[in-house]
């Protein structure tokens, strides 16, 4: 299964993550006819294989190097080829979290899309549990069935991942097994999840809750889906969206007003020396028209052209961190920050909902309309 | 657990959601009264044998029914929409011991809610001015109020979190359940992994590693007293106590001492053998404290064995002591190519660890066979973190009502930062055979930027974008 | 006009803010026969009278103080009677910058509301510039009307705002006197703004654009209103959020895990200590049955009970900065983020909207249609 | 500047932006043509005498008119939310040198844009996958490339700002329009004030503030070269350059040694006087270097005393040097009530200053006229900061397309922060009436905050509230 063991040595068909640099990652199968190659260099994957995962490994030409890391979800979220939209890890995160998706966990996701969440989905809830994923797509689908085979997702080599091809919102959900209710999550990223919401009820747990959560980018795709979920009796609805930012530690420079004092004191002798030196000039000038100057006032020592070293130029570009200055630690933001990707509209369905005998429902929305 | 159904069961654990949104801890001992003070009180026998998660109503004395649907969780304060509303205290023009009155009676049966709450609306001067949909949510809020009614949730992390964090923010270091859902996806927790984790949150992060996994891993979990603070666990109920876990062989604990300085801790606690005859020899309670002894020896030094063959999944880190000052000790002990995931309430925090970081090194004993040779040669190597990020998670939670869709008004401060990293492997004949000491030269020379993007590309041997000046610096450090 | 001249000293009849504490403010009118009570003593307005603004001022008793702040727009939010929900000083400042709003600008202001915003535009369009502001509900009006009357903004004592009882929704814009159509910004805090986008026709400039800020809390007004806008014309259309936090400045204790450590050494010192003497005390039990132990064995030095002074008990309350400890500055957000007030929708309305002759309507909304 | 109305006039300053959201600066001086690259080329003539603001096509060669509506702004890029699309890179059949073609027709006028897009799209072969929708967006996506259409900003500090970050962020510290507004807006910035500037941000802020009043206001800027960097004040046109604000008597400028060390720099540039006859017999390039010097001198001497009389209605602080290392020259400047505004690129500055400034007191002579007394006698006074707040201001913004809202995926990373505080003056009397000793001897003794409350209320000298443990700490500082 995908991320299941901890190898420690790099061997013949394992996928693995390249990283190449910050946020550069790649996956490789490793085949040792093969070759990788980037812009610094070649890797032999036979000079890879029986190498440490997470070692420094150099190109042949020793211009650069990698590390192959193991695969993870997080890892293959950044690698992965896209097929559709991805669901990034804080979307990822918040979704296993208020879906409660646990070790054992029966789950439902539709659509498959990317696999990115797939990924996250079949290692959260190991072995014992079983995720169900839709797909109508044909390409896609056999892309990720593929996919899902090679990373031993796939319940067939020994995954807990069932992947069908069909389309959820026109012809339901149909889980091959004796126990179709007993799901505890389901997952719809769909363009119209309310078209797929009614054909949940089948699977829906009697004997606790399933909860549901719904990722669209647009409000009007949540606003539609609220409505479907009140009328097929769904509750607690809960939407929220993520503020994920991530921050890069750096460092700033920790500048005294004093230098700039300094530096104008600097300046401004140099300009009252160069001021009092052409009065000089004017005056051996006038001297020399004149003749009645005295010698001694043009012994004047001419200043150095070259700015004083501890006086730097404003303008002078200065490495971060260098030694010869004081820095603040500091944290930017990186320069483009991703503040969407969609919203995340919650519920839960409880075994009473389908009950007759329970008392009335009390709603506020009853009483408003 | 999920598997057995969400039954409550005798003696479960269940956080009683009030109408006020104020939600208590009980435990459901068969033959109980549970009182909810103005809301009412119930047996526990009549919550026993239902399902978790749903709503109930006090029907009568005492007993509670499941009701459908209790939509509290989604109104928003009124008094802060209403546009209508001229505020003034004198708008509730029925009295205290009237209302109190009424609620008498709810208690006994003699008045449904719904006829209470008109009557409390009747009495309201502004109560017509309003819009109808004011009007509802006047009736909900009213009713958070003296509805006799609650939800009986199953504890899990993000319940149990929101629970710490409205009773004692400082106790749980200002954990969300966001953030603990963050550092659990970056740090790839699994069932079946092996986790190094520091949490002096009352285990709140180990209790929630525990429920994602369901109990299915193995932690070490490195305290700095004698016993670990574990107070949040028993909220998780029985199968999650540090015992239960212990014997479940899912958890180990060492305090640091024990962690930092094995060798005389393990001394100080041997237990000299005794032949069997001596032994039988004993009195009784000196052979119990002996057998006590030796398997506390035992257990002590199993640990300390797990702890020192390290290669851990993960670190996963909570802390009030500083990061710089322990991640020495624990580093190693994490495997390559296993994530790092450390939280602190405050980014500076962060910032200064990640600084710390970018420079750490840590020399290993690695052994490779070399091009052109057979054997493996011990290589110089040392042990570096890859990919340093300090994130920011939060969750915007919003109002869906029909026709009234927006974010909620306030929301909590409470905030942490994660910062993550993946730990690698790096070695001095690389860096020696990359353009290091190239660009070290130029960095010295002060030479610009722009010139280097024309040289022939070679790969720099660190963790940021080659074209940062911080790089520079770090690799200045790292040499 | 409000907060026009900056006086140095408090006089009869001045409006000026209290400073009661950090988020404590109130406002005050002077008048030597009155009296300011708070929790810690009176302030007389006969002793405030003379005294700076932004001077620390004790109470009668000595117990307590405030002082008396200059009125801004910025404090009167603070410290103004709520009449409804008001418009804060972050939403205040990103409205002034987007409908562009300078010294001289001629802006539409509807509904009056508490005159949060009222203020703020007052004090931003100075002598030369001119307030139209509306209010439907006649309580408020009457308020507003004192209440601006009061701190000369009203057009009739020297200000330059113009206060109506009016509901622009149903009877649209009157503008008292000749050139209506001038008007450069238009700010709508209004429950149905788009009953009242229909009616701007004629106040709309036709010199150049004029804008429009229209504050809904809630997102299906929003979507209403840009359908209305788009009807009318307008264009530029731009929906904004503000995410605004207060930090605030504090401290943590910055703690070395050598800390624990020693105090882990300490308590196994002493336990340790425990044991031995309880040892000899066993030895020394068994010596008194037995008879066949040394002396010399039991003369272990008791430990002092109290902890050592360097190693505080984990649950000791350490003031935060004690010069015991070592600090690290940190920053904290208020325990309570204001996190929405309301939606700003802004768009913009130009002088060729209305013109026949110029050329066809390019839009991709006409073409998704 | 707004009464005038918003007419574009020979040489005023104009922001082209393009279809591509690229914005460009120019000026319409008359007989130019401005070329915009793929998009065109027109004259500045067709430009003069128009309104700002509006939309424009290229619908000749060389010439423009008004067009109603162009809504490119509120366009997605549609590769990141189309699931239906699978990419790849063979997408688009049409060559591309048969769209230079079709860009060559568009540019002789012999083909509309509208046909040119139709064309594109009919040779896509994942268009017909697409919903209309999407169809729609594809035709706009194209369109940014195609259409020879422009908008003619009007210069102000929103456009200004947004155009300098995406030239070069540092070069205005990433200060962005929210928070620049904010600023405005806490300092109380109104017609008629004077300020206290500090701006290296090529007087970004500065141009900002001189917008907001229509350049009504006295402003003191004060700079660390020896002249300011003023490199943005250009860009709101002729009337705001450093000169004509000079002239306009809204604005002075200090270098900090002129600020710091006044005495001395004004005798440097002293002159001596000279008599009317002395004078008349100077050669007239000696006479006009005296004049010169003269009225250098005095207006020096001027804008000293102006600084020197301080008073200023608030501080605003834009710098690369450290709040803590220049506050000290700059506080005494600001008139008590008044408000302190200072910004950093990074939080943890403002954190540290905001910490240094809790215990700022700058001692002052105060007289005042004690109870039983007439004459006012001077009390041993000092001013201080009250209500120290850091703020973080962003703007979110949203796409409001029909049946598509949501927030835009991806915004610029620049966020800077604002301290903001009150100047105000305390008395030591005051602080011995208090029970400033008894707090500070309680938490000497370490007794718990709880008892703290149910002792008499007596109100804490400082700016924080009473009850945080950091209170106490800073009258500690203070004391």
């Amino acid at each position: 299964m995908f991320s299941q063991t901890q190898k420690q040595f790099i061997e013949e068909g394992d996928l693995a993550i390249v990283w190449l640099g910050k946020g550069k990652l790649t996956p490789i199968v490793l085949n040792s006819t093969e070759t990788l190659h980037n812009q610094f260099g070649a890797y032999p994957h036979s000079e890879l294989i029986g190498k440490r995962y997470g070692q420094q490994i150099a190109s042949s030409s020793k211009q650069g190097f990698i590390y192959l890391l193991h695969p993870t979800p997080e890892l293959w979220t950044l690698a992965l080829p896209h097929r559709t939209q991805i669901v990034y890890t804080p979307d990822v995160s918040a979704i296993v979290q208020k879906l409660r998706i646990v070790e054992g966990s029966r789950v439902i996701e539709a659509g498959t899309g990317s696999g990115s969440m797939t990924h996250a989905l079949s290692r959260t809830i190991g072995p014992t549990g079983k995720l169900y994923t839709f797909e109508y797509h044909e390409t896609r689908y056999q892309t990720a069935l593929k996919e899902f085979t090679d990373h031993k997702m796939m319940e067939d080599v020994g995954g807990n991942t069932v992947l069908t091809h069909r389309d959820v919102c026109k012809q339901g959900f149909v889980l091959k097994e004796s126990s179709p209710e007993d799901i505890h999550s389901v997952f719809l990223d769909l363009p119209a999840p309310w078209e797929a919401i009614e054909h949940l009820g089948p699977c829906l747990r009697k004997n606790g809750g399933t909860r549901i959560c719904c990722f669209s980018p647009c409000m009007e795709q949540v606003q539609r889906t609220v409505q479907s979920l009140r009328e097929n009796k769904w509750t607690e609805i809960q939407m929220i969206r993520l503020d994920h930012k991530l921050w890069m530690a750096r460092k700033t420079r920790d500048m005294d007003i004093e230098e700039a004092l300094d530096r104008l004191r600097f300046v401004k002798r140099k300009r009252l020396d160069g001021l009092e030196r052409r009065r000089q000039r004017q005056l051996q000038e006038n001297n020399t028209a004149d003749d009645d100057s005295s010698e001694t006032q043009t012994t004047v020592v001419e200043e150095p052209r070259a700015p004083s070293p501890t006086l730097p130029a404003t303008n002078k570009r200065i490495r971060e961190g260098d030694e010869a200055y004081n820095w603040i630690n500091v944290c930017k933001l990186e320069s483009e920050v991703k503040s969407h990707t969609s919203y995340l509209l919650f519920a839960l369905h409880l075994p009473s909902a389908n009950e007759q005998n329970t008392a009335e429902v009390v709603s506020a929305e009853k009483e408003s309309d | 657990m999920t598997s057995e159904g969400d039954v409550i069961r005798e003696n479960d654990p269940v956080f009683i959601r009030l109408p006020s949104e104020n939600v208590r801890f009980i435990h459901a001992k068969p033959n109980n009264t549970i009182s909810l003070g103005k809301f009412g009180s119930f047996l526990t026998n009549s919550l026993i044998g239902q399902h978790y998660d749903e709503y109930f109503e006090i029907y009568e004395p005492r007993k509670i029914r499941v009701v459908q649907r209790f939509t509290n969780e989604e109104l928003e304060d009124e008094s802060k929409n209403n546009k209508e509303l001229v505020d003034s205290g004198s708008n509730q023009k029925l009295q205290h011991e009237e209302i109190e009155k009424l609620k008498g009676n709810l208690k006994t049966g003699s008045l449904k809610d719904e006829k209470l709450i008109e009557q409390i609306a009747q009495s309201s001067t502004t109560f017509d001015k309003k819009t109808s949909f004011a009007q509802a949510k006047y009736l909900a809020r009213k009713g958070e109020k003296y509805f006799q009614k609650f939800h009986a949730l199953k504890p899990c992390m993000e319940v149990i979190a929101r629970y710490m964090l409205e009773r004692d923010p400082t106790k749980v270091l200002d954990l969300t359940p966001e953030t603990i859902g963050l550092m659990l996806t970056l740090a790839n927790v699994r069932p079946g992994g092996r986790y190094l984790v520091v949490d002096e949150s009352g285990c709140l992060l180990l209790g929630s590693l525990m429920e994602r996994v369901n109990r299915k891993c193995q932690v070490m979990l490195i305290h700095p007293n004698e016993q670990p603070n574990n107070s949040c666990l028993e909220l998780w109920g029985s199968s999650f106590t540090e015992e239960a876990l212990k014997k479940n062989e899912s958890l180990r604990t060492l305090n640091w001492l024990h962690a930092v300085d094995p060798e005389e801790e393990l001394r100080e606690f041997e237990v000299a053998d005794i032949d069997p005859e001596a032994f039988e020899a004993l009195k009784p309670r000196h052979k119990k404290r002996y057998l006590h002894r030796k398997a506390f020896y035992a257990k002590l030094k199993s640990d300390m064995e797990d702890y020192a063959a390290g290669n851990y999944d993960a670190l996963l880190y909570v802390s009030n002591y500083h990061p710089k000052t322990t991640l020495k000790y624990l580093l190693p002990k994490v495997g390559l190519s296993c994530p790092v995931i450390i939280y602190s309430p405050y980014q500076n925090t962060l910032v200064e660890t990640s600084h710390a970081l970018v420079s750490y090194t840590h020399p290993v004993s690695h052994s490779e066979v070399q091009e052109g040779t057979e054997k493996p040669v011990e290589v110089e190597a040392f042990d570096k973190l890859l990919g340093l990020d300090i994130h920011e998670a939060r969750q915007l939670s919003y109002q869906v009502l029909p026709g009234r869709t927006h974010p909620l008004m306030t929301q909590r401060g409470d905030m942490g930062y994660i910062l993550s990293a993946i730990k690698v492997r790096n070695f001095n004949n690389i860096l020696a055979a990359g353009r290091f000491p190239k660009r070290s030269l130029r960095a010295k020379n002060s030479k610009s930027a722009k010139r280097t993007k024309t040289e022939t590309p070679v790969q720099t041997p660190v963790t940021e974008p080659a074209d940062t000046p911080m790089q520079e610096a770090a690799e200045a450090c790292a040499k």
